[in-house]
This record gives C-alpha cells, sequence and structure tokens, in this order.
C-alpha cells in the first residue's frame, strides 16, 4: 500500500522534473548556456496560463497552450537581450563567457521574476488541471491529472526523443553538441541552429511550467528554487546529457518522495542534495555525462 | 658556471618511458641522456609523441611505464612543481603572461619562492630579475606590458622566466616557431649561452633544418617511437627518416600542360595572418585554376593550416580571397562551404559520437535526397571501407578510417574545390597507399578541384599539378612537380 | 565615485523628504514596512492608506494631515531594518506599522527600542514578540501587537470547533497540520493544549517546511491516521496544499488558520479548490463584529476591487489606534506615545482593541475575549467567504465538499 | 599604472567616506554600514574569483558560517569579541572543508559544489531551528552600538582595513603566483608553485574575510537570520556586486558593493520595482562595460 504510494506519487513528480530539466540540460549540451532564468520561464509559464484561464476564463487546454507560447516568448527574450549580446561581445573574454552568461542569466531572471510579482503577486498560482477527478491505483486514490502529468511529460520527451536522433534537423542539434566547428564546416549557420535549441528549450520549460501549475502551484518567488533543482538535477545526471537528466530526475524525485514519506517532509530536499555533494566529489562528469 | 663535457654524468636521463592515452600509444619505450652543456633536439612530425614525452620529464602526464632521472633524482610521477624544482626549466611555445603585471613581475614570477608567507619581495629577487632581463635582451622594456610587447620579446620573457630559477635542465618547445630569421639568430645565440652554462638542453621542434645548427644530437620519433638518433646528418640521412618525411623516393612523373583560364577559381592575394603576436602568414599569394591539383607542402607550422582556415572564413585576415571573381570578404564560415569551398581539416573534426552513415547524411543535408544517395554510393565505391563500417561509430574508427570518412564526408558535400589538410597526418603506409589511390580517382574521373596540404612530399607530389613550398608563413617556392626535386626538396628536409 | 553615488543617494532621500513638505502644517508621518507583491503586504498597505484617507478627510489630527511613508521590505529582515532606520531618521516618522511576518517583526522590536519610536506590527503573530516585551519592559516596551497572539488564535479555532462542529458533527479526533514557522511553535503548543480540553484527540502534529510545495505524501499520512478534521496553522504555503487537498479529494475537512484563505483573492488563485476551507481570520464579509466591519469591507472592495485579508483590517484599526494615542499624549514623542498607546480602547473593525498591560505576559499584545476580540471563523462557499462564528446570519451555515465525509450525528 | 591609479581612487573615496559623517543624515550611515560589510564580502570574493580564478556561487556559505558560529557562541553568553574571532575561524574551517575537495573540481562543477553547501547550510539551520533559531533567527545579546555613528566608524575602519589587507595580498609576489596559478595551471606549475597550495590559501584567506564580515554584520544587526546572511540570493548579490564593480580589482568590488546597496536604497520609493531596476541596471553595466564600475572610470581617466 505504502509503497505503491511512493511509487506513484515519485513517479509524477518526477516525470515533471525531469521535463524541467530535460530543456535546461539540451541547452547547455547544444549551445553550452547555462540558463539561471530557467526557474523564471517556468513561472512566467505557469502564470500566462494561470492568467488565460483565469482572468479570461478559457479552458485549461487554451491557457496550457497560452502558457508554453510564453514560455518560448521568454525563452527568445533571454537569447537575444542576454546571452547572444555577451556571446558575441568582444570585449568580454572568451574564457570568461561563462561566467558573464550565468551572471547576465542570473539577473535577467531576477528582472523577470520581480515583473511578475509586480502584476500578480508572488502568491502561488495554481491553474485547473487539465483532466479533474481522482481514481483508484492498487487501493491509492491518485488524482487523474497526476497521472495525465506523467504521461504527457514521457510523450514530449518521447517526442523530443524522436525530433532528435529520427529527423534531419534534430540530427543537426545532436552533430553541434559534438563538434559545433565540423558543423560550420559542412555549411550549417550555426546561429540557427542555436536558435532552434532556444526554441524547443522554450517549449519545454513552458509545458514543464504549466504542468507545475496544474500539479502543485507555481510562485514566482519559487524561481530560483526551480532553477536550484533543475541545475543540480541536470549536474547530477551530467551536464549535457538528457538521459542522464532524467535518471537523476527520478533518483531525486523518489528520494525526495521516500524521505517525505518514510522520515518527515522537513528533512525532503536534504538526502538529495547531499547525494549531489557525494557525485560531485566521487564522479564530478555526473552519472551518464560524457564531459 | 658548470664545467662543460661528455664526461660528466647525465643530468638528464629518460629510461623506457611510456605513455599510453587509452588505446593509443603516445610514447612507446623512449631512452636518451642529454649530459651538461649537451643540446639534444627531439623531432618528428605532428602526432609522433615527441611534444608527450616533453610533458612526461616535465610532470604535466603521469607516465606509464619508464623513469625520468634529474641529475641522478628519479622524479617520474612527481608533480610539475616539484620536478620544476629539482631543476627543470620550460620555454612553452604558447606563452599566456600575466597581462596585467609588467614584464619585470613577469620575469620577477619565475624567482619567487613557493612560500605563502613571502608577502613582500626582497631587493635581490628585483636585481636577479633585472640581471636576467638584460642578458636575454629584454632589457628596454623592463616596465612594458606583455601586450604591448613583439612576439619575439614575449619568447624572449618565457625563456627568462624557465632560466630564472638556474635550472639543470632547459625544455624548449619548437623555439624558433613564429620568428623571423633574424630573431631566430638571436634566439640561436641565447640557447647557445645555455651550453655555455653546463646546463642540459632538450629542444623540441618538427623538423631537423631549423634547430639543425643548434643540436649537438638529434633524437627523430615518429608514431611514438625512436626512429633515429645521431649528428644532424646522420638522422636526416637516415633512410626512415626520409620515408617519414619525405616518403620513397620522390615521384617525379610528368604531367600534361594546362591551359590556365584568364580568371582563376580561387586566387589569395597578399593574405596575411597574426596570432597575437605571431606572423602566422605573411603577404601569402597563390592561385588555383578551375580543375587544377595544387599542392602546398611545408613543415608542421608553416602556416598551411592558416593559410585554409583564412579560406575558410575562420580567422581574420588581411588582404583578399577571391572565389569566381567575388571576394569572400564578410562571408560566414559557413556560407562559403555552401559556396563549394569544402575543407577537409587536419584535425579531421569528425562527430565522434555518431555513425559512419549519420556522418556522411549530415553533410549530405544540402543536397535533394535523389542527389545524396547517389552520391553517397559513389563514395562507398571510393572507400569500400567506409561500405563496411556503415554503422560503425566514427570515434571507434582506425585512424586511416577516420580519415577517409572525413574525405568522404567533405566530398558528400559535392564540392567545387577540395581543400585537405595534411591527410596522411600519423597514418601508416598502407591506408596512405589507399588514400592516394582515392585521390588519384577523383583526380582523374571527376571535375573536382583539389588544393592539397602536405608535409609529406611524396603524398603531395604525384597527384599535383602545381607545387607550392610554404616556409615560415612565406611562400618560398612555385613551380611544376618535375622541378621540385631538383630546386626544393634539397633545403626541405 | 563613492562620492558621487552617496551624494547621489543622499540628494534623492532628501527630495523625497523635501516634496511632501508642501503642507501649511508639519503631517504627522506613519511609517509603514510591508511587502507589497504578497497579499498580507498589500492588505497592510491598503488598509492603512484607507484609514489614514478617512481621517484626513475628516480633517487629520487637530488639524495636522496624516501621511504614509511606505516601504517595501521584500519580506527580508535586513530589508526591514534599513526601511525602519530610514523611516526613523531620514523621514521623520512617528511611529511604524506592519509586517506581518515574524521574523520580521522580531527583526524590527529591537530597533524599535533603540530608537525609542513606537512600532505596531499589525499581522504577526508570534507569541515571542510580546513576550520580549514583558520580560524587559523598560527597553522593549516601544513594540505593540495589534494582532492576536498565536496562543489566542488557537484557542479561538478551539472555541469556534467546539460552539460549532462538535454540535452538528461530532467531532472526536483531529491532526494538528503546521508549517515550521516561528508563529506556528507557540501556536501548535496551544493546539495541543486546548483540542483535547474540548474533547478532541489529537492523533498527530506535523510540522512541514514552509518551502513545501508536494503534499500528496503528508495528505496520504494523515488519511492512514483516520482523524475527523484537519486542523491547520499555515501562512507562507496555503494556495498549494489547499490545491492539491481538493485535487487529491483528501477526505477530511481543514479547518484552522490558513493566513492566505483570508485575502479575498484565495478563490482565484485557487481556481475555486478553497470551496470548503475553513479558516480563522479576525473579520470578514457578514460578520458584523462591530458597525465599523461592514463600511469597511465595502469601501475596501469598491477601492480595491477584492475583499480585505486579515491584514487590511488590523492594519486599519492600528493606525485608528495610533492616531487616538497621538490625540491623548498631544504630542508626537514617542514616550508619551508608548504611555497613550498603553490606555488605548478602541473599537474598531475587528472588535474592542485594548492592550496587555506590563505585569500580563502578552504585554502589549491585543486583548482577547468576547468583550474585546475574537476573530471569526470563515468559510469559502462559492467564491464568497461566508462567516460562521462567533455572530453568523441565520441563512450561513457549513457545506464541505461531497468528497470529504464529516459522519453526521 | 592600473595599481597606483586604483589606490588613488580608493583613497580619493575614502578620504570621501571620512568626511561623511559631518554631513549625512544617520539614516545614510545606517545604509553605508551595512554597504561597507557587503563590500568585504565582494572584495574577498574578487581575491578569490579574479585571482585565484575559481567561481564561488556559495560565498554565503562562508558569511553564513561565520555569523551563526558567533550568533550561537553570543546567545550562549560569550563575549562578543570572543564571537568575533570565532566566526572568522568558524569560515575558515567550513573554508578548508569545502575547498580542500572542492578544488579537484574545474569549471561549473567547483562552483556548483560551493551553491551545494549553501544549500545544505540553510537545510541543517532549518532543522535545527530548536538552536539556530531556524527560519525565524537568532537575536544577539550584544550589539555593536546602537549609535550609528560609531557602527558606521566600526564598519569604515572594518572594511578600510580588510581592503587593504586583501589589495596588498593581491599585488603581493603570493598575489602573483595565485593570478599566475588561476590563469595557467600548468604554466604556474612548470616555474615551480604548488596550485593546489595557493588557491587553498586565497580560499582560506576569503573565508576568514568574509566570516569576520558576516559576524560584524549580526551584531550590527542585532539578529542573525538565513534571509540575511545565508539565503543564495545574498550570495547572488555579492557576485554581482564584484563583477558591477569590476573583476580583479579589489577596490572595485568594493565600489560594486556599496553601489548596489545604496542603488536599491535609493530607489526604494519605487517600493517592489526597486530590485527589478537595480538587476536592470547591473545587468546593462555588464553588457556595456565588462570591467564594471571600475573600467568606466579608469577609461574615463585614460581618455582624459
Amino acid at each position: 500500500m505504502l509503497a505503491v504510494q511512493i511509487l506513484i506519487d515519485g513517479f509524477a513528480i518526477s516525470a515533471l522534473y525531469g521535463l524541467g530539466a530535460v530543456g535546461f540540460t539540451l541547452m547547455f549540451g547544444v549551445s553550452g548556456v547555462l540558463n539561471l532564468a530557467h526557474g523564471a520561464t517556468m513561472v512566467v509559464a505557469a502564470v500566462a496560463a494561470w492568467v488565460v484561464a483565469g482572468q479570461l476564463a478559457a479552458s485549461p487546454w487554451m491557457a496550457a497552450v497560452a502558457g508554453t507560447a510564453a514560455g518560448v516568448i521568454t525563452a527568445f527574450a533571454t537569447y537575444f537581450l542576454v546571452v547572444r549580446p555577451i556571446q558575441r561581445s568582444k570585449s568580454v573574454p572568451a574564457a570568461e563567457k561563462e561566467i558573464f552568461v550565468l551572471t547576465g542569466t542570473l539577473l535577467w531572471g531576477i528582472m523577470i521574476q520581480e515583473t511578475v510579482a509586480y502584476f500578480y503577486t508572488d502568491n502561488p498560482k495554481s491553474v485547473q488541471p487539465l483532466i479533474a477527478g481522482v481514481m483508484q491505483i492498487g487501493g491509492v486514490r491518485t488524482p487523474i491529472n497526476e497521472l495525465l502529468i506523467a504521461v504527457i511529460c514521457w510523450a514530449v520527451i518521447g517526442l523530443l526523443w524522436l525530433l532528435v536522433h529520427r529527423s534531419k534537423a534534430g540530427k543537426v542539434l545532436l552533430a553541434a553538441s559534438i563538434n559545433p566547428r565540423a558543423l560550420t564546416l559542412l555549411g550549417f549557420e550555426l546561429s540557427r541552429v542555436y536558435l532552434s535549441v532556444w526554441a524547443i528549450y522554450g517549449v519545454l520549460a513552458g509545458i514543464a511550467g504549466v504542468l507545475l501549475a496544474t500539479f502543485l502551484g507555481a510562485s514566482s518567488a519559487q524561481a530560483s528554487q526551480l532553477t536550484a533543482s533543475a541545475f543540480s538535477i541536470v549536474v547530477l545526471g551530467g551536464l549535457g546529457s538528457v538521459a542522464g537528466s532524467l535518471l537523476a530526475a527520478y533518483v531525486v524525485g523518489y528520494l525526495e518522495t521516500l524521505t517525505a514519506y518514510l522520515i518527515s517532509p522537513t528533512y525532503r530536499s536534504m538526502p538529495a542534495l547531499v547525494l549531489l555533494v557525494i557525485v560531485l566529489y566521487v564522479r564530478p562528469r555526473g552519472l551518464l555525462g560524457r564531459r | 658556471m658548470r664545467a662543460p663535457g661528455t664526461a660528466a654524468a647525465p643530468l638528464l636521463e629518460v629510461q623506457g618511458l611510456t605513455k599510453r592515452f587509452g588505446g593509443l600509444v603516445a610514447a612507446k619505450n623512449i631512452t636518451f641522456q642529454v649530459r651538461p652543456g649537451e643540446i639534444l633536439g627531439l623531432i618528428g612530425p605532428n602526432g609522433s609523441g615527441k611534444s608527450t614525452v616533453m610533458q612526461l620529464i616535465m610532470g604535466l602526464h603521469r607516465p606509464n611505464a619508464g623513469s625520468v632521472h634529474i641529475a641522478g633524482v628519479d622524479v617520474a610521477g612527481w608533480p610539475p612543481h616539484r620536478i620544476a624544482r629539482q631543476g627543470v626549466g620550460i620555454v612553452f611555445q604558447h606563452s599566456r603572461p600575466l597581462h596585467r603585471q609588467t614584464v619585470l613581475e613577469n620575469i620577477m614570477l619565475g624567482l619567487l619562492p613557493d612560500n605563502l608567507l613571502k608577502v613582500i619581495t626582497n631587493r635581490h629577487v628585483h636585481d636577479k630579475a633585472r640581471q636576467i632581463a638584460e642578458r636575454v635582451g629584454l632589457g628596454g622594456v623592463l616596465n612594458r606590458k606583455p601586450s604591448s610587447l613583439a612576439f619575439a620579446d614575449l619568447r624572449r620573457m618565457e625563456l627568462a622566466k624557465a632560466i630564472a630559477r638556474d635550472p639543470l635542465v632547459v625544455l624548449v618547445d619548437e623555439p624558433f616557431a613564429g620568428l623571423t630569421s633574424g630573431e631566430v639568430a638571436a634566439f640561436s645565440r641565447l640557447i647557445a649561452e645555455f651550453r655555455r652554462d653546463g646546463r642540459a638542453v632538450l629542444l623540441v621542434d618538427h623538423n631537423v633544418k631549423s634547430i639543425a645548427a643548434l643540436a649537438d644530437r638529434i633524437f627523430a620519433m615518429y608514431l611514438g617511437e625512436r626512429i633515429a638518433e645521431g649528428t644532424a646528418e646522420e638522422v636526416t640521412g637516415d633512410p626512415t627518416v626520409r620515408r617519414v618525411y619525405l616518403g620513397g623516393g620522390i615521384d617525379v612523373a610528368s604531367r600534361p600542360a594546362r591551359t590556365a583560364r584568364s580568371t582563376p577559381l580561387l586566387e589569395i592575394q597578399d593574405v596575411s595572418v597574426l596570432y597575437g603576436k605571431a606572423q602566422a602568414l605573411d603577404r601569402v599569394a597563390i592561385h588555383v585554376d578551375e580543375g587544377e591539383f595544387v599542392s602546398i607542402v611545408g613543415l608542421n607550422g608553416a602556416g598551411k593550416t592558416t593559410l585554409f582556415n583564412a579560406i575558410s572564413g575562420l580567422v581574420p585576415y588581411s588582404g583578399r580571397i577571391s572565389w569566381n571573381g567575388s571576394d569572400l570578404r564578410g562571408r560566414s564560415p559557413a556560407a562559403i562551404a555552401r559556396g563549394g569551398i569544402v575543407q577537409c581539416p587536419e584535425t579531421r573534426e569528425l562527430f565522434g559520437d555518431m555513425s559512419v552513415r549519420e556522418n556522411l547524411d549530415l553533410a549530405g543535408q544540402h543536397l535533394a535526397a535523389a542527389q545524396a544517395a547517389q552520391q553517397l554510393k559513389w563514395l562507398f565505391d571510393l572507400f569500400p571501407r567506409l561500405r563496411d563500417r556503415e554503422r560503425q561509430i566514427a570515434r571507434t574508427l582506425s585512424g586511416g578510417e577516420q580519415q577517409m570518412l572525413a574525405i568522404a564526408r567533405s566530398l558528400m558535400m559535392r564540392p567545387k574545390l577540395l581543400i585537405l589538410d595534411e591527410p596522411t597526418l600519423g597514418l601508416a603506409p598502407l591506408i596512405l597507399e589507399q588514400i592516394s589511390n582515392a585521390l588519384e580517382q577523383l583526380r582523374s574521373n571527376t571535375p573536382i578541384t583539389v588544393l592539397l596540404g602536405e608535409q609529406n612530399v611524396t603524398f603531395a607530389l604525384p597527384h599535383a599539378d602545381r607545387i607550392y613550398v610554404l616556409e615560415h608563413a612565406r611562400i618560398v617556392w612555385e613551380g611544376a612537380p618535375s622541378r621540385f626535386a631538383a630546386e626544393a626538396a634539397a633545403t626541405y628536409l | 565615485m563613492r562620492g558621487f553615488a552617496l551624494i547621489a543617494a543622499a540628494a534623492l532621500a532628501c527630495s523625497a523628504a523635501e516634496s511632501v513638505q508642501a503642507q501649511t502644517k508639519e503631517p504627522i508621518r506613519i511609517g509603514v514596512i510591508a511587502e507589497e507583491s504578497a497579499i498580507g503586504g498589500t492588505g497592510i498597505v491598503n488598509g492603512a492608506h484607507l484609514a489614514v484617507d478617512a481621517i484626513n478627510a475628516a480633517g487629520g489630527v487637530d488639524g495636522r494631515k496624516l501621511e504614509i511613508m511606505q516601504y517595501d521590505d521584500h519580506s527580508s529582515a535586513a530589508d526591514a531594518v534599513r526601511a525602519f532606520q530610514r523611516a526613523v531618521s531620514q523621514d521623520k516618522v512617528v511611529a511604524v506599522i506592519g509586517t506581518y511576518i515574524s521574523e520580521v517583526a522580531l527583526a524590527l522590536e529591537p530597533w524599535a527600542a533603540r530608537t525609542h519610536v513606537p512600532f505596531i506590527t499589525s499581522g504577526a503573530a508570534s507569541n515571542e514578540i510580546s513576550r520580549h516585551i514583558h520580560e524587559d519592559y523598560d527597553k522593549n516596551k516601544y513594540t505593540f501587537h495589534e494582532y492576536m497572539t498565536s496562543a489566542f488564535i488557537a484557542d479561538s479555532i478551539c472555541d469556534s470547533v467546539k460552539d460549532l462542529l462538535q454540535r452538528k458533527y461530532s467531532i472526536k479526533s483531529a491532526v494538528v497540520l503546521s508549517e515550521d514557522a516561528a508563529w506556528t511553535t507557540p501556536l501548535d503548543a496551544e493546539y495541543l493544549v486546548c483540542l483535547p480540553k474540548i474533547g478532541v484527540k489529537v492523533l498527530d502534529h506535523i510540522r512541514f517546511s514552509p518551502d513545501t510545495s508536494d503534499f500528496t505524501p503528508l495528505y496520504n499520512k494523515i488519511e492512514g491516521e483516520k482523524p475527523d478534521v484537519i486542523v491547520t496553522g499555515i501562512s507562507h504555503t496555503g494556495v498549494q496544499p489547499t490545491v492539491q487537498w481538493a485535487q487529491q479529494q483528501v477526505p477530511i475537512p481543514m479547518i484552522g488558520m490558513s493566513s492566505q484563505a483570508t485575502s479575498g483573492t484565495f478563490w482565484k488563485d485557487t481556481n475555486g479548490a478553497a470551496a470548503g476551507i475553513v479558516t480563522f481570520s479576525v473579520a470578514a464579509d457578514g460578520a458584523n463584529l462591530t458597525a465599523k466591519t461592514q463600511p469597511f469591507i465595502n469601501d475596501y472592495i469598491k477601492r480595491f476591487g477584492e475583499a480585505p485579508n486579515y491584514t487590511a483590517y488590523t492594519t486599519h484599526d492600528a493606525v485608528n489606534v495610533l492616531v487616538q494615542a497621538v490625540k491623548r499624549a498631544g504630542s508626537t514623542d514617542g514616550e508619551k506615545l508608548v504611555a497613550a498607546l498603553e490606555q488605548t480602547d478602541y473599537v474598531g473593525t475587528i472588535g474592542r482593541v485594548q492592550f496587555y498591560g506590563r505585569d500580563s505576559q502578552f504585554t502589549h499584545a491585543m486583548k482577547y475575549g468576547p468583550e474585546y476580540v475574537t476573530g471569526i471563523m470563515l468559510q469559502w462557499q462559492n467564491a464568497k467567504q461566508v462567516t460562521l462564528w462567533p455572530k453568523a446570519s441565520p441563512e450561513a451555515k457549513f457545506s464541505f465538499p461531497a468528497f470529504t465525509q464529516l459522519q453526521k450525528p | 599604472m592600473v595599481a597606483s591609479r586604483q589606490l588613488w581612487i580608493a583613497f580619493f573615496g575614502l578620504a570621501v567616506l571620512l568626511t561623511l559623517p559631518l554631513w549625512v543624515s544617520a539614516y545614510v550611515l545606517g545604509v553605508l554600514t551595512i554597504a561597507y560589510y557587503f563590500g568585504v564580502f565582494a572584495m574577498s570574493w574578487d581575491l578569490l574569483f579574479g585571482f585565484a580564478n575559481e567561481v564561488n556561487f556559495g560565498p554565503t556559505f562562508l558569511i553564513g558560517s561565520g555569523a551563526y558560529a558567533a550568533g550561537l557562541l553570543n546567545a550562549h553568553g560569550v563575549p562578543l569579541w570572543l564571537c568575533l574571532i570565532a566566526g572568522a575561524a568558524a569560515a575558515l574551517l567550513g573554508g578548508v572543508v569545502l575547498a580542500v575537495p572542492a578544488l579537484r573540481l574545474t569549471g561549473p562543477y567547483f562552483g556548483l559544489s560551493t551553491l551545494v553547501a549553501v544549500l545544505l547550510l540553510q537545510q541543517f539551520i532549518i532543522v535545527f531551528a530548536g538552536s539556530t533559531g531556524g527560519e525565524i533567527g537568532l537575536t544577539m545579546n550584544d550589539i555593536l552600538s546602537t549609535e550609528a555613528i560609531t557602527n558606521y566608524w566600526y564598519a569604515l575602519a572594518f572594511m578600510t582595513v580588510s581592503g587593504a589587507i586583501l589589495f596588498a595580498l593581491s599585488r603581493s609576489p603570493v598575489g602573483l603566483i595565485l593570478q599566475a596559478s588561476g590563469q595557467d595551471r600548468f604554466g604556474a606549475s612548470a616555474l615551480g608553485f604548488n596550485v593546489v597550495k595557493h588557491k587553498l590559501a586565497a580560499f582560506c584567506i576569503s573565508a576568514v574575510f568574509s566570516g569576520l564580515a558576516g559576524a560584524m554584520l549580526v551584531f550590527y544587526l542585532g539578529t542573525a537570520s538565513v534571509g540575511t546572511v545565508v539565503d543564495v540570493s545574498v550570495g547572488v548579490q555579492v557576485i554581482i556586486a564584484a563583477v558591477l564593480g569590476g573583476r580583479r580589482t579589489i577596490v572595485g568590488a568594493g565600489i560594486g558593493a556599496i553601489f548596489l546597496i545604496l542603488a536599491g536604497e535609493a530607489l526604494r520609493p519605487l517600493g517592489q520595482l526597486s530590485t527589478f531596476v537595480v538587476s536592470g541596471v547591473a545587468l546593462l553595466v555588464i553588457l556595456f562595460s565588462v570591467d564594471g564600475l571600475m573600467g568606466l572610470l579608469q577609461r574615463r581617466r585614460d581618455e582624459s
């Protein structure tokens, strides 16, 4: 009984973590950018969905679409206003681009967060579940929405996998993550590749944000927390490794759920952090990391 | 001043040194000695393992086997800073000075004790630094920032740092790279002084020629192994060395004279490239006509790769590069590649984690499906090996197969001009044969124009319609292959 | 460079001060410190403005206009301290009202002591605040607690449960579910005392970290223990536990203190998941605690387009309490104001406000009891807050969502 | 010469700061007091990033350890000055424990491990709320002073001394070696320097000053809470301050911190938007003047 419960709850939350982290890691893998405005992007999507659903009284599905769109827009804004200027800047020494992109996106994230808080307060917002109601699984009452979320997450991740491994465009992304210079020599414009990555990233972060809003509710105050969790999951799994991030997401998800059930909700996030530290010291490149 | 002379016990003694990187054996059972006041030249083409040996001595890598004795003490496996304190100084080829400090401070750095409590520099460190600076000829620029120095002076500064601690053993990586002939002379004098000081000196370079004048003995490496040792003459005379650098006897099959068109396909007019302070290309002018096969021969570091990267728009340059009469400046590298100039780089740049087929398909994405399929078939006929390996992951291919894939991938783009940079790099003769045949087929069965960069003359000559010789960033000779042996080969090695 | 930035800052600060010296008579400045992007903070700010505007409209305080100096503390103690310093030594306020976060209130208490400027918290609940005053009166007497202390909130909730639920439904057992925060420590302590007193067995006492986002494990655990009700003590969290409670259709009703649920926007924030949530508050639509309650609610809705949350009421009253003290003291001097504040006897929107004396363990906290302030219990029913206790309109009655099974007697 | 120019800027600034109590209000002094402690945070961070070239995302781990160690001891009646020393010591200890394994890591990994250290410290404080006071924080028994001016002098003196030491250190042989190590590991070790030893030393120095500053700050505020000395956002502010002021200058980091705090305060009338604007300004500076305010300053000097 308890086992089933842990199994089910852990599954949904982990799937959500996974979706949140996949975009983040894809972004790093292909364009080498760690986007610290990640959490803010998710929050924007969540709040956008909430506004469309609440203020404009649209259907949850409409809201979801709107939220995702908001995610994409935010992603592009981040790229064009912050990341690209830094990457192209001649005055920033190449060795320090990383720290500048980190600082830049960090500040940008704070700006987004403050804007959201200004217009919609930093209270958590929640969107109506796409499908309401509950069902019994192995004697455990589970909200259908929770299952739906898991399904959607996996569907999206599956689609992403197909896109990357089966489509021409995806191959180019993959190639860019392995050897961008070679891609240039083969006549592909990296700038376009990066653009498409940011688009994909926006969609992923957007969907994750919307689902978060339907599941747990999202608040602008959570932005940095969301970034941190995505960051640690990605590092745990290995920077740039999508599979690793998914694995890590489930490790973290279940670790948290187990702790919450068996020890106490208060200690929820601790074991995951400790694990992260251990992995960092013992195997810095993460569980499935290549570099 | 230590007493020179070969009788003295060796200061540097390398014994059966071996280093493996994964599967690749970078250095295999290397053994040599350098006595006080002796200068040993360690030569070999790229990937021969000479740099690895140097790094092993310095402790930047930990050897798998063998020993390194400095004045009788085995330092193999020590951390670099302890080896340095044991009496080894190194002059890196690419210096990374402290840009915010003056030349003097940079030199002082070499004199500082490795001690956290020494927060105040004492007088004599200053004086010592000055002396050294004077000695290497930096007296005039003591208080300038490195960024304002000429390239040669930067090298001088590196030299000064290396000898600051008065080391027993000095390692110098490519002592003369990027220097003008005048500067070369000056540097030779400086290094020669080490002999007088009774230091043991190890010069690491690509070929005998550049260091012949200076070195007492030469130790030649190829594919991680010792291939020859002895005086400069002996080594240059050594058949193995000649085969490595020149291949066997130079083939001078004459080719039918071509009728050059009025406007060449690719025309390069006094193109210069600077890497920081280093002159990588100096007013180079070449042209390639439609359907022509042009070889640029020159030793590693002569500037071939730089020239090709300039053509591909990968490095900023001065001068003019025109393609079909129109200037290439301002076009993105990708656009240039799509425009028909496809480079197959020295480093191969394969997508290591992708299969052979995936690598080729990526290049084929610009073509219509039907075209791509046809091109693929043709390439598989050209390199049957690749057809067998179609599903294999590129990383796991042998060196030769990787090179074939690299070439095939470039051809997949149906280039008008194929730029081949060092396709023979570190490859076994058998593979060279196959690649050579492939090129021959290309040449005879397709309208393709080829620009080949090589240090291996025998590989470069047979297919070529015209040869350029690039030396120290300059074109020093141009002509038909038939005349090369007579006019250029002698000075080449 | 430092010079520049500094002069700029100073100039800016001065100009801020200058701009308001326009009136003939020096206005009386009141500092209001709260995070404006949080529900609780908005309530404080709006409540204060409403009160001040009313007083100014009625001619101000002996001809002097009231003026609010407003500071956003981003709910951070450090920011709040800076704001307090600015309010006192730059903007020369006579007193500071604000913050609904005990951590911040406790950080400001010593500064009130150091600067001898009265500080009234109109939303923090921790007993610590009044305890400090009791333990070192002469030092800390400058702080007043114009909101109910956690202990009294717990008592109030127990009393209401006794009066309401136990009559209709037989409530035998409960699980206490509180977030791990300063104000809930005494709250829970009191819950554990007063619930058994009214014959409700406390099966379990769960405290969770305020940044918890997934409450499923908690609810499942509680459900396993089969209590009749969940008694809550939540403030930083609110939307999330409620939404997940509804989404998972947890069959146990939630009653207690849910600060966010006192806000008029709570229904919207939770997309109606709030239906059936019972929470303590100080006043609400239809509570009719005093003659002032309903008019205030109407004005508030008219001006801000949403129903006030608890901090709005308390702050509105706090401003009036202060103003009366100024009148009584006939001065804005800190010492005199404190003395006058201790004489407070004001009937406001939430009841009759008086402060305990220095001998009570709740020195300078609001007096609790039927003749003073009891707070109310309200329940969210189709997008409305319905008051059920202490005085309820006849037609008002409990309605819990279908998925909660309360066995009828 | 750049170094001397920076010194002049520092001296000029210091002169201005010394005269302030004569003509600005106690409130401005109060703001500056906090700004000065932040200045020390930023300067110690800059020693680590600018010279040892290690990005420490968790300055608040060092700050927090110092602050809480001091706070806890003070809560148990230990005299203030002893608490300050203990704070510095605790930070040093924490620094070593963190750095010894972390320095083996490179790039984002080092940064992350420092970040995680902060999160763990935070959790630790919340979980042991019994003694640490949890999120409500600790209230100090003693404070440095209730007098704004006295506090101002303490803070100014502290910042000046720390700044002077850090600056001197960065210009000393050790600083030279540190830069070499940060810029080119192999190059430095080939010159005979134990890179790890020097980086560790840098970390320790940074830790001591951060810890001490953290302790002083809580004894000024009178409370120690996660929100003020541990939270990641505080660390972020420190980093922003240093990058904003100008990396690799020590002095710049101080200026950046003071600017950041003052700007935030000057913009307080904007209410909740102040954070937005400050972040925006910082972003613009980073985008358009890579060397931060110091860069702007020196550029102007160069032009004139």
